[in-house]
């Protein structure tokens, strides 16, 4: 079972300055798997990424990527090795033009080149001499993505990728993610929308306190009202 | 010829100096988003380790060559292990910081080569001067425009051509998120530094055989280097190309024109620029 | 029927060759809550950036109660009566949350402001406003705590709590709900729904549940341009507006 | 150490002058050393940074004041110079200095300041006049000059020369004090064709002046001429190459003939192993005039000893030297040096030859001091 | 015990001027420290509370000085119109820089008040009829404290002329740290937080940012007026580059956190300056390697390590009196202990 996991996150304890964010957090991911993190704001989802790729150094617990222990390792370490995080703000380079915030992103070895990128998002040919300060917040995050596939991870983990888009936006990004998906990437995504959630994960934690506390498949989640109201206030019991 | 003609090619020939002088203070500046206040002192040790090569019996072309290189290798050393770790401070740190060792730097000059300065000399070739009728011009200024045209062209391509370029400039806006794409930011910020500071060591091994070494000779390039990135720009490439033959030329026709004012003009010529266009000739808006 | 207070005359905002905004007119009734929809990149936040004097506009002209403020700079616009909140969260990190809100309160006099003698807790105006808004916000218990400090829900709240300080007649919120968590929302859309009493409201959400429920008035961009305009009802039921925004409704949860 | 007699050296020991400080600093140091005690009393001195600063060189002897130095001898630069005067007038002290604005001893000189230094108008009564003589085809001049009180006293005092002899001053150009770059001011020289090209700046700028100049082939068809050489040190500093067929003033050279000179130098010899150059002997003379006229006066107070110095006559560095009483100026000779090739050097320091020298200043009466 | 709390600075400012005659010899020594307190105070305002790095305070400390000394030397007024007249020239000079520069923000900022410096230092060089050049303006008079003619304080001699520049520093400080916990300190303290923000709220920040900037002129012009009449004279080397470099590097080696780290700043710059020169021509090396102490070690400054002692004292103590309430104790103070920057 152990060796089937991507990603296993062991009772990580992490740290803003002297507040204790994630207290004996543990999540773990198999290959190809889509997983989720749910929880309310604050709950340490952001930060439990943040930890994964080393922005945020966890002081203790163990963070396994395929059987190595990259818990302390610098950021660039890690991310090369394969693990992408396109963070809440989306990180898009202004001063840089569409094309070469892709192009920078880059690696040899990549099964994503440009044309890849081009082809799932349209737009983003459209505009690829604006400079990236230019787009809007959904081309923004078409942007992210695509830069993120284009160091070619194994993991991709995504803080809110439609917070704040249109709907039809985000429709355009869901039907894209699972198109990732079935390349067999394995994401991790952070995100309050459920529906965007249950279309596309396998599995799902929910956070609270730094702390999982709950964990249940897809099918299961959707059948239990309870924990979704218990855990994340969307009161469909009521 | 006429003599603003003369003064409009001496211009230049000062301009490109000044170009090269300010250039790696632009990139540092813009990139890195600090004012390197020990530039000058770059400037300063490039003129020295040059002159103390040729003393060793390196000969001209060597010393040219190997001083920036020693002095690219020093700044990446401490950039590698001393500023990297204030990068997070507000910016007022970094000034803190340089300032402190541009003075180590300079008192390090005196304390081993003393408080007077020396000559270097050209290498024979270069010396003398070439006629174009009746301007004259001496052969060392023709090399020194020679080289600094180069170093622009080779610049302007690693910046704006190459993917090192990209990552370097995208570095400037969020070193978190090119962390994040597995790229060693650090790296290449130590790069970048160490290139600054090659540029202006090349500049002041290049200055030596006009100006001379002495101690203060970095204080007052970084005094110019300043004005000419206020006049063409922040972090702009272009800003310090035009920038730098600005001041030359104003400098040298206003020996003409007005010789008390020349210096003072200079700063003049930086104020109207600034009532025109206050983020410099090819400064993007903040 | 009442006279709009605020009123943009074919407004016009470009980016060099790029126009974000072309030539948009719109009425705002007051007492009311008006929101902009529209997808990603159809200039709402621009919109929002010309109104309130973020950012000059190319050309048009707009009016507040008649009185045209095309040409005034941004801070001169909040003592006609205009505040906002920020998309992306905008407050002073270094300063507890009551300063925040005092600071606020105060920029509809910023003359006194300028008083280099008096103590700040003597203008019990701002102080009261500050305190009230504490209340109303449920920022009570974080009063004292730098903003930085607060977590994003209670930002986003605060940040809302920056434009009503000012007590302006016309308050613009872009997007007061991004990133809350679903009982946070709730909160906010009590909130909002809550300043009609006293402001008229100008508000950018794609949380469509908050729209539908709190609107009395809906304006639909795209492209820079006004799609459509109407009651919650009427854009529903528009069959441009849902191809061109709505889609599949996802964003609002089962609305 | 309650009753040693204590000296001060105020001379910029960083700075752009630094070289002159550290120099000076030694001539003191080599003085005090060699007269070991006086009136019975130890000798102590002081060196006061001034770090080139007019307002730090006063607050710091002001400070020193309060501690008891009442006899300074340095002031590399005018402007220091002439504040340190001020201040030792105001706290009754002796200050003697080395410095080269005419004022110091001229417009704004008073009782308490000396200065060893020939002003202006004999460094180009020196320089420019025997020039003309051993040039008589040389009619044209040009003149760079530096924008403060020093570099105008040259200019006027070259101007009256020109006047008379019926040169023609071909032209000028002026520069700021932190002016490193001269290529403009040569370029406008070489269009004005002069036979003789006149520097009239000091120090670093006048090296890199004469740099450029040379570099721009100047010394193959024109005479030049720098009115105030450093000394030595500039020799070092610019290499006998450059300095070969130019033509320096100089206050003082190592190489003058003169009895106390030749003692003085092999005593620097000896104990140092180097060549004395300006800043060094003129602080060791300076000095030395303070403490003969301690021994004069058989008293530490500042008031006898200015009255000691007053009118001496003595054997100094250049010969006999006189300190005249109305302004407390020194009256020495002013020395034309030409430099020569490194073939004909004869040691390392050889730098160039006494083409000639003496002693010219404006009587009192047009010197504007009014010591009172 | 809550007076003395509120005005606990000022206070100790008091003292300070009290005890500084023990600790240095010297008056002029002492003088000088204080009349760069009050430099560094100007500059502290705007880099400490309105976060503005000036590197062009030498502009106002210099035409002060000219103020001071051409008013004395050529309308002979008597000694407060001349400290007067210096502040108001040099917040007329902020006001001219500040109007060109303030619009710039962040290093470019920077840059545009040391480029202004230079062009003040070639303005002074070059209109020598008015400020006598690179000689400087000399022979300005020290009139004694008087009104109507009785002297109230004679400032002959150097302790004399302290006592008076001390009491004018208190004054000084007592004023600015009203100013900074007024209404328009911490208006200024927004705007240094978040411009656009500040803007939005209705604030005119450029007019802000321009007042603190025209007070810090006036203040600086003030210490200005001061050194003329201390020394003497107005030398060109007051509105040096280095001056401006100086007075900064005081402020940030004294830190930002308070008004009375700049006091702590001009005093340890000053005193360890005139010793370190005395002991070693090379001493600017050890004053590089402070200040790249500072810039690695002591991000809060001078203040931020007295504050952190002071705790650690404190901690020390209480600990040792109740051992019972330690724990308590030890969180209390944590929350005192100032922040950590983290790098
Ligand atoms: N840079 C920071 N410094 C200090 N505390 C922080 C920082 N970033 C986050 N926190 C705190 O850490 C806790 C967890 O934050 P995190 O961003 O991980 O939450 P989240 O689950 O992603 O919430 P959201 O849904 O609001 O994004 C919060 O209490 C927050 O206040
Ligand atoms: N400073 C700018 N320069 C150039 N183009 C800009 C600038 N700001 C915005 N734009 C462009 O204007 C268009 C409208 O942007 P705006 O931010 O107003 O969209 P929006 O409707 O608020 O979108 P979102 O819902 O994603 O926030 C976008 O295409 C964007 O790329
Ligand atoms: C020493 C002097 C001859 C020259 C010096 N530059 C001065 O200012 O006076
Ligand atoms: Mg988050
Ligand atoms: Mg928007």
């Amino acid at each position: 079972m152990n060796t089937d996991f991507i990603l296993k996150v062991e009772n990580i304890h992490s740290f803003y300055g002297k507040s204790h964010i994630l207290q004996g957090l543990s999540i773990n991911i198999a290959a190809g798997e889509v997983v989720t993190l749910l929880g309310r704001n604050g709950a340490g989802k952001s930060t439990t990424l943040k930890s994964i790729v080393g922005v945020v150094r966890p002081q203790q617990g163990t963070v396994i990527f395929q059987g190595d222990n990259v818990a302390g390792l610098p950021a660039y370490k890690i991310a090369s090795r394969g693990i992408c995080l396109v963070p809440e703000n989306r990180g898009i380079f202004k001063l840089l033009t569409v094309e070469e915030n892709l192009t920078m992103a880059a690696r040899r070895e990549s099964a994503w080149g440009l044309a890849d990128i081009y082809r799932i998002f349209p737009r983003l040919k459209e505009r690829r001499k604006n400079g990236g300060g230019q787009l809007s917040g959904g081309e923004q995050q078409m942007l992210a993505i695509g830069r993120a596939l284009m160091t070619h991870p194994k993991v991709m983990m995504l803080d809110e990728p439609v917070e704040g888009l249109a709907p039809v936006i985000v429709d355009e990004i869901v039907a894209q993610l699972k198109l990732i998906k079935a390349t067999g990437m394995s994401i991790i995504l952070v995100e309050q929308n459920l529906e965007v959630c249950t279309q596309l994960a396998d599995r799902h934690y929910i956070i609270e306190q730094g702390r999982v506390v709950y964990a249940a498949s897809n099918a299961d989640f959707l059948a239990d009202d309870n924990a979704k109201d218990r855990y994340l206030g969307v009161n469909l019991v009521a | 010829m006429n003599i603003y003609l003369l003064q409009i090619a001496n211009g230049i020939g000062i301009g490109m100096l000044y170009f090269l002088l300010a250039v790696g203070l632009s990139i540092v500046f813009g990139l890195l988003r600090f004012v390197n206040f020990s530039h000058g002192a770059f400037y300063l040790i490039g003129a020295y380790f040059s002159y103390q090569l040729g003393v060793m019996g390196l000969g001209f072309w060597w010393s040219l060559l190997v001083a920036p290189v020693i002095v690219g290798v020093f700044a990446w050393v401490i950039e590698r292990f001393v500023l990297r770790h204030i990068y997070a401070l507000p910016h007022h740190f970094h000034i803190l910081f340089t300032v402190g060792l541009a003075l180590v730097l300079q008192e390090a000059v005196i304390s081993y080569w003393g408080p007077l300065g020396a000559n270097i000399s050209p290498p024979d070739i270069l010396q003398g001067v070439v006629m174009f009728g009746s301007f004259i011009f001496p052969k060392y200024r023709l090399f020194v425009i020679a080289v600094t045209a180069v170093m622009a062209l080779l610049l302007w391509w690693v910046l704006e051509g190459t993917r090192l370029g990209a990552i370097v400039r995208a570095g400037s806006e969020s070193t978190e998120m090119v962390s994040l794409l597995g790229l060693n930011i650090d790296r290449i910020f130590s790069l970048v530094f160490a290139l600054g500071a090659i540029t202006a060591g090349l500049a002041g091994a290049l200055a030596g055989p006009i100006r001379g070494v002495d101690p203060f000779m970095g204080v007052e390039a970084l005094g110019i280097a300043f004005v000419v990135v206020v006049i063409g720009g922040l972090g702009s490439f272009f800003g310090a190309l035009a920038g730098g033959l600005l001041v030359g030329i104003v400098q040298s026709l206003m020996s003409t024109i007005w010789s008390e004012g020349a210096h003072l003009m200079i700063y003049v010529a930086m104020a109207a620029v600034m009532l025109l266009r206050p983020n410099g000739l090819f400064g993007r808006s903040s | 029927m009442t006279a709009p207070i605020l009123k943009a005359v074919n407004v016009t905002k470009r980016y060099g060759t790029f126009t974000a905004v072309n030539n948009i007119t719109l009425d705002i009734l007051p007492g009311t809550v008006h929101s902009v929809i529209g997808p990603n990149g159809a200039g709402k936040t621009t919109l929002f950036h010309a109104l309130t004097g973020s950012t000059p506009i190319t050309s048009g002209s707009i009016l507040i109660e008649g009185e045209e403020i095309a040409h005034l700079p941004g801070f001169k616009r909040v003592r006609k009566g205009l505040a906002r909140s920020f998309q992306v969260t905008s407050l002073f990190p270094n300063l507890t949350v009551r300063e925040n809100l005092r600071l606020a309160a105060q920029g509809t006099r910023p003359t006194q402001a300028f008083n280099p003698w008096r103590r700040v807790e003597s203008l019990t105006m701002a102080c009261d406003i500050a305190d009230d808004l504490l209340g109303k916000l449920n920022l009570h218990g974080v009063a004292q705590r730098l903003s930085a400090e607060l977590s994003h829900g209670q930002q986003r709240r605060l940040e809302v709590g920056m434009a009503m300080a000012g007590q302006p007649k016309v308050i613009f919120l872009d997007e007061p709900t991004s990133g809350m968590g679903i009982d946070d929302i709730g909160e906010m859309k009590r909130l909002i729904h809550g300043l009609r009493d006293n402001y008229t409201v100008l508000l950018i959400e794609h949380n469509m549940d908050i729209v539908m429920d709190i609107s009395d008035q809906i304006t639909v961009m795209q492209q820079g341009q006004i799609l459509a305009q109407g009651k919650p009802d009427e854009i529903r039921n528009d069959e441009r507006v849902r191809r061109a925004y709505l889609g599949s409704m996802i964003t609002g949860g089962r609305a | 150490q309650a009753d040693a007699i204590q000296f001060g050296c105020p001379v910029p020991m960083s700075g752009a002058f630094a070289a002159n400080g550290k120099y000076a600093d030694i001539g003191m140091k080599l003085v005090l050393q060699k007269y070991g005690k006086v009136l019975g009393k130890n000798l102590t001195y002081t060196t006061i940074d001034t770090e080139g600063k007019p307002a730090t060189a006063v607050r710091k002897m002001q400070e020193a004041v309060e501690k008891g130095t009442h006899f300074f001898a340095g002031g590399i630069l005018s402007s220091e110079s002439l504040a340190m005067g001020k201040e030792a007038e105001k706290t009754k002290s002796v200050f003697i200095t080395t410095a080269g604005a005419d004022e110091i001893t001229g417009s704004e000189c008073n009782a308490a300041t000396f200065r060893w230094s020939v002003p202006t108008f004999g460094a180009i009564a020196q320089t420019v006049r025997p020039l003309i003589e051993k040039l008589p085809k040389a009619k044209r001049w040009y003149t760079i000059t530096p924008q403060y009180v020093f570099g105008e006293g040259l200019l006027s005092a070259a101007k009256d020369v020109f006047k008379e002899k019926g040169i023609e001053h071909v032209g000028n150009s002026y520069h700021s004090l932190a002016e490193k770059e001269f290529s403009g001011y040569l370029t406008n020289a070489m269009a004005a064709k002069p036979d003789v090209l006149l520097l009239l700046n000091f120090g670093s700028q006048a090296s890199d002046t004469l740099r450029q100049a040379v570099s721009f082939g100047m010394k193959n068809n024109m005479t030049i001429l720098m009115a105030w050489a450093s000394g030595l040190e500039q020799f070092e500093a610019l290499g006998a190459d450059i300095c070969d067929n130019v033509y320096f003033g100089a206050q003082y050279w190592h190489a003058i003939d003169s009895p106390f000179n030749k003692e003085f130098v092999s005593f620097v010899n000896s104990s140092l192993k180097i060549d004395p150059n300006y800043s060094l002997a003129g602080s060791y003379i300076c000095t030395k005039i303070v403490l003969d006229a301690i021994v004069k006066a058989n008293s530490i107070d500042p008031k006898a000893v200015i009255a000691a110095m007053e009118g001496v006559k003595y054997e100094g560095l250049t010969g006999t030297e006189e300190i005249r009483k109305g302004d407390h100026q020194v009256i020495k000779n002013y020395y034309l040096l030409k430099g020569k090739s490194k073939s004909k050097m004869r040691n390392k320091n050889d730098y160039a030859d006494i083409v000639s020298f003496g002693k010219s200043f404006l009587p009192l009466d047009k010197t504007m001091c009014k010591i009172a | 015990m809550k007076i003395i709390l509120h005005y606990r600075f000022t206070l100790l400012v008091i003292a300070t001027v009290l005890v500084l005659p023990l600790l240095v010899s010297s008056g002029t020594l002492a003088t000088e420290v204080l009349i760069f307190a009050l430099a560094a105070l100007g500059c502290n305002l705007l880099l400490g509370y309105t976060g503005l790095m000036s590197f062009g305070q030498g502009i106002f400390l210099g035409v002060g000085s000219y103020a001071t000394g051409l008013s004395l030397l050529h309308l002979h007024v008597s000694l407060l119109p001349s400290l007067l007249i210096a502040m108001l020239i040099g917040g007329l000079a902020a006001l001219v820089v500040g109007w060109f520069s303030i619009r710039q923000r962040g290093t470019y900022f920077v840059m545009l008040t040391l480029a202004f410096a230079q062009m003040f230092y070639f303005l002074a060089y070059t209109l020598k009829d008015v400020t006598g050049g690179d000689n400087g303006l000399l022979n300005i008079p020290r009139p004694d404290l008087s009104l109507f003619g009785i002297v109230l304080l004679p400032t002959t001699t150097s302790w004399q002329y302290y006592s008076f520049v001390a009491v004018v520093f208190v004054l000084m400080f007592w004023v600015l740290q009203r100013i900074v916990d007024s209404v328009l300190g911490r208006t200024l303290l927004a705007i240094s937080d978040n411009e656009t923000r500040a803007a939005a709220v209705g604030y005119n920040i450029t007019l802000f940012k321009l007042a603190a900037f025209v007070l810090s002129g006036a203040v600086t012009g003030l210490a200005g007026g001061l050194h003329a009449m201390m020394t003497g004279l107005a030398p060109l080397s007051n509105i040096e580059y280095h001056t401006s470099e100086s007075i900064l590097i005081m402020t940030v080696i004294g830190g930002t956190g308070s008004l009375y780290a700049s006091v702590l700043g001009a005093a340890f710059y000053v005193l360890i300056g005139n010793w370190l020169s005395s002991l070693w021509p090379r001493w600017l090396m050890l004053l590089g390697l402070l200040l790249i102490a500072v810039s690695l070690y002591m991000h809060k400054g001078l203040y931020g390590v007295a504050q952190s002692l002071i705790t650690r004292v404190k901690l020390f103590r209480r600990a040792n009196k109740l051992d019972v309430a330690h724990h308590i104790d030890i969180k209390e103070i944590r929350k005192e202990t100032p922040k950590e920057t983290h790098s």
